[in-house]
């Protein structure tokens, strides 16, 4: 991997842990309600944004997001003002506008389609997408991805099923990341094999499973996927495992658990590779936990939802 | 005069040549059958999707969000309750992106009974429909309405959920749709499928138009002064029927097609109240939480000191399904004679 | 196989298909709404009939049922005549006292559930009856059948997740028979491949296909099955390819629609290996239309749901 | 005293150990966790499911069919709407079966807003779940309501609804349920899980009774000859408290707390509105076909001459979540000021 993405890769996964960190110390201040989050996806979800193709409309990828992806939109670009905007619930709040929780986005200029709690209703959701895309031809592609637990579901069913129709194959690459874990439910209680991409072979969809601890391995088996799904227009299901280092949520305390670190993995490897030493990545680290200590302060100061906002946006009115 | 399902079939074709719709989908709506009802047959946009209706409102969903127009049907309404929440998400996504998303979306499903049904083919939906926010709801009860509706249905920005009353999809219209032949027999050779193999077959489809029903607005079928008669969609043209039975006995009537359910012409409704101040709401769905009792209770909060008497709902048993053998559909769904005598009883009560 | 229960199969598959014939012309003449049944799956739902374990409670089978499964209970030694009655919507209808379409069976006492229309929903409730049998240990199990195109439904994956967790096996043969169509939608056109019974595979669920139009080799696959599930408690999935002779329902005309026809196959058999003359089977053809037709005369005399009916059976009062 | 989610543990060690409760189970009931409200820690019979609630009531169905007496857990009310097919064929399995089958089962799950739950966590299930018909419907509003209403629960024979307001799990009781330890810290170190490692913890039950709360029984809270107000759940301390405040200032209202909702207690609703003439029904349902306005139409049926001013429902507003921000939720469900200006309203309106 070329040096200068192996490092850009680095500082947005250290832009994404400090932002998560700075989320769960303004929950831990009452400046928040809720903190869920995707400290131990970085490795995989930020190579993932990375490699969208970012725009609007059906030319572009679309995205059905997990509530674990903040750190794949700020590999897009978001700022990381934008996320402790939701968890302030603040107005200006842009996802929601103060309404949902912490990780639940939305962001129609880059097909960020509406981040939901409902467990793996987005596997059906992104069927309608990659439709419209199929339909439109180019590159454009349909990204959904989703928990270990959550493929219990039927959706996640569903999403195998209709994007393998035959001659009506779509374009949509479905991804599960495995943390081994739903809230408190290990999955080896509840499913009979961890290999769960192997939900493809009956279906005849194209398969894989990526360390999601590795960047450059992640980075490598998605350019893979992505390019099957962008130019054979046909369904793939990849598989990252990943750690869940914080726990499920703030409701479990958002305290570290243990299991691999991909962020002090990752360091520890550039510096092997002497592309980083231990003080510049300290360095980085500070940089953006200074920037967030900024963003907080500013978020503090921006208006929150009055009363009006409760009635607006139910029902949408063509602008004249 | 085009039958409820003819309309229907009709209002799509404007839709796909007209106004931007993109998919018409759904169990078996695509050819060879296009539709269990008719209703999607001839169409180009069509086609039929795995028995899957998650997939189904999804894929839906899916295709308003990247800029589609898609036209999803449930086959039978009785067949939605194991996807509400997707009906959920459609209804709260442009509002929970504070504005970012909204979804163009039309859902088509029969519903109600009078077709011996039973238990499984006789549902209801409305009043858990009304209860989903987000969602605009109609249902006609003529063809020209049915044709009209969905035209405004299509044409409507948000997700729209459009009930078409199965007993009433046979039933002919009594006015034309703008476009529609004169020739009812016509309309017939032109747009309806032949029995047996249809694959060399195409429509000649009739210069429909744009014309359409505004969401929103009810409709006075009768004028009266005696009682208000809410209704809509299947039990329509018996609450109709009744007042003109009614009326030969001098007793006027003012029966109101509801048309929407959400939102629903609230001012008609109270107008009529005001001047009547006898109420009667009849709809087939069971009448625990029943959308009547929201129209009730509007009505009530506005026009309590216009009530003569106490507002009647007559509405379905309160029984976990619509029998088989006739005597339990009778008893449980109104018929006409239970609206006459409903009709006739508040006409004369307290006096 | 022996020769008496190869003409017992036979006996039953006649008695099957001229009652659903009879249904058929009742339908015809007014004395019923809807007709749907499983004309063209004698050869194998009378076979899985004959090798249930009946009886009431845990100890024994339960059966979860498609609408097509007539033949299965009249195998069990169900009268053709409760077909009738439920066709003919009387209060005597045993299975739903004329509140349910034909075909929608439930019999408290030979642990037949409640049938519904409701596509695939039977995956999920046999899941509770086969972990109460999973508990209670002995030979019986659960045992769900359904249609290919309702395999679309999330609750067939659902039932294959959960009865293969690993250490909470579940004892439940689950069958898909395959008829290749769904209403008037071609599988072809919906699914990837008509081995539906692969789907088997991710789970580590033992799974097998059978010729469904073959009485003999249906009955051989389903004692192999069911031996296995009896006793390792564990799940299998089989697939059983069938016809759908008579098309959907009496809403598509309840007209033959072309497709293998197993009874005559099967008479054919029968005939070369000596065991029937054609005259034989004419015969037994004879005799049931004759017990079908004083059948529906005796159906016709009984009693119909009244007003009050409606109202019974909401909520159950346990006998004082 | 005992808080809701501990009433709820003690009913189902209860149920377990002398009722034949065989299974307790959903999403993180079972050990390490407990239920995530720490409901069903310690208990015996508890276990995980997969993350798939259209299997865990088709479970609870199967073993209710089998002779299993279950009680199943959804994590949350949110998360019932996939699955309301389900339900409903739950419901229904008795009558369809014209007596043939019937199903004791429980089905429990937390609802309604108040924990800053957003969007997804704070929804209410009783509008719908009252139009499911065949199921029989329940709400506590303190912890002894909690205990003994889950003893009727299990002991019913038919499906019931549990549903456990979230907002209160938390909440202390003033009544000691009976066999609870009078000193509270006492009930924390026999029967909550310590924090971290429970591995080796086993609770040391106190010895409760079958005490129970019969289904269909309201309770009158305050009595009162002003105002009626009916509430349940979640927001009825909240009416209690408000009644409290308007007695100092001589306006007596008589709370009544519901408790049941299906079948629920007509008579007690009917001889408190004949003797007030004033309504309000509060709940934080959104407002479009409420269970409320159900109560309301059979309250103004039947006590029409009684009413003196047009009967009020308090609920939610009709928005498609309750949102995060504190200002959008306090705005989308009723608070205790709400209610107590709607009561004061209603005891002075038309004088
Ligand atoms: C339909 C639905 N059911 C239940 C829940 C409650 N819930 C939220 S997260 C979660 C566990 C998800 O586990 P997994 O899919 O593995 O994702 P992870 O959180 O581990 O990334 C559950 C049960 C929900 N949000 N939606
Ligand atoms: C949940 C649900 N959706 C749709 C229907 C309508 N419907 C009834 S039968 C059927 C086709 C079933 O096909 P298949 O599963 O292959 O069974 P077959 O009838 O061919 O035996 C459909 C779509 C239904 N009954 N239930
Ligand atoms: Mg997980
Ligand atoms: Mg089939």
């Amino acid at each position: 991997m070329d040096p200068k993405l192996a490092l850009h890769i680095h500082d947005v996964m250290v832009q994404s842990r400090q932002t998560e960190e700075a989320l769960i110390r303004m929950m831990r201040s009452g400046h928040g309600y809720f903190w869920i989050g995707g400290p131990g996806e970085e490795a995989f979800g930020v190579p993932l944004g990375l490699l969208v193709d970012k725009g609007s409309g059906p030319a572009h990828d679309y995205l059905h997001l997990h509530y674990r992806s903040s750190c794949t939109v700020m590999a897009m670009g978001t700022a990381p003002i934008d996320l402790l905007r939701q968890m302030r619930s603040t107005i200006t709040d842009p996802f929601s506008g103060g309404r949902n929780f912490a990780g639940h986005l939305s962001i129609p200029q880059w097909n960020v389609v509406p981040g939901t709690s409902t467990i793996e209703t987005q596997y059906v959701t992104a069927l309608g997408t990659a439709w419209v895309q199929r339909r439109h031809g180019g590159t454009g592609i349909s990204i959904v991805n989703g928990g270990d637990a959550g493929t219990a579901e039927g959706d996640f069913a569903s999403c195998l099923n209709w994007s393998s129709r035959p001659g009506q194959e779509l374009p949509i690459l479905m991804i599960v990341t495995h943390n081994g874990i739903g809230i408190s439910t290990p999955a080896a209680q509840v499913q009979n094999t961890p290999a769960l991409h192997e939900r493809a072979i009956p279906f005849g969809i194209r398969h894989g499973r990526v360390d999601g601890n590795d960047p450059q391995a992640s980075w490598a088996a998605l350019q893979e996927a992505m390019a099957y799904v962008r130019t054979e227009r046909r369904p793939f299901l990849l598989q990252a495992d990943v750690s869940r280092l914080y726990g499920h949520s703030s409701s479990s305390g958002a305290r570290p658990e243990g299991g691999r670190d991909c962020l002090s993995e990752y360091e520890a490897k550039l510096a092997d590779q002497g592309l980083l030493s231990p003080q510049q990545a300290a360095q980085i680290h500070e940089r953006w936990r200074e920037h967030l200590r900024d963003a907080v302060h500013q978020v503090l100061k921006e208006p929150m939802p009055t009363k009006d906002d409760v009635f607006t946006h139910i029902f949408y009115r063509a602008p004249d | 005069m085009a039958n409820l399902a003819q309309a229907i079939r009709l209002a799509l074709h404007y839709g796909e040549t007209h106004l931007g719709v993109t998919d018409i989908f759904g169990e078996d709506v695509g050819p060879p059958l296009g539709g269990v009802f008719t209703a999607t047959q001839g169409l180009t946009k069509t086609w039929n999707t795995p028995l899957d209706e998650r997939g189904i409102l999804g894929m839906a969903m899916g295709i308003a969000l990247a800029g589609g127009k898609p036209v999803a049907e449930i086959q039978f309404c009785d067949y939605m309750f194991n996807a509400l929440d997707l009906m959920k998400l459609a209804g709260n996504a442009h509002w929970t992106t504070n504005g970012g998303w909204h979804l163009p979306m039309v859902v088509m499903t029969p519903v109600g009974a009078g077709i011996h049904g039973s238990i499984y083919h006789s549902h209801s939906i409305e009043s858990i429909a009304t209860h989903l926010p987000g969602w605009k709801i109609v249902m006609p009860s003529n063809a020209k309405d049915a044709y009209g509706l969905l035209i405004s249905a299509i044409q409507d920005p948000n997700p729209v959920l459009y009930m078409a009353p199965k007993a009433l999809l046979r039933v002919k219209g009594d006015e034309l749709i703008p476009g529609e032949p004169a020739d009812e027999r016509e309309l017939h050779r032109r747009i309806d499928a032949p029995l047996g193999d249809r694959s060399g077959w195409t429509p000649n489809w009739p210069p429909v138009t744009d014309f359409s029903v505004p969401i929103g607005e009810a409709k006075v079928c009768r004028t009266g002064d005696r009682v208000t008669v809410v209704g809509y969609g299947h039990l329509l043209p018996a609450c109709v029927r009744a007042a003109d039975v009614l009326a030969q006995e001098g007793i006027a009537c003012e029966v109101i097609d509801l048309r929407t359910l959400i939102p629903f012409d609230l001012p008609t409704l109270q107008r009529s109240l005001d001047k009547t101040g006898r109420l009667l709401l009849v709809n087939e769905d069971t009448e625990v939480t029943n959308f009547g009792e929201h129209l009730l209770r509007k009505l009530v909060e506005r026009c309590f000191y216009s009530l003569q008497v106490p507002p009647v709902l007559l509405a379905g048993a309160d029984v976990p399904g619509v029998g088989l053998a006739w005597e339990l559909e009778r008893h449980s769904v109104p018929q006409e004679e239970d609206i006459l005598a409903a009709m006739r009883k508040l006409a004369t009560a307290g006096e």
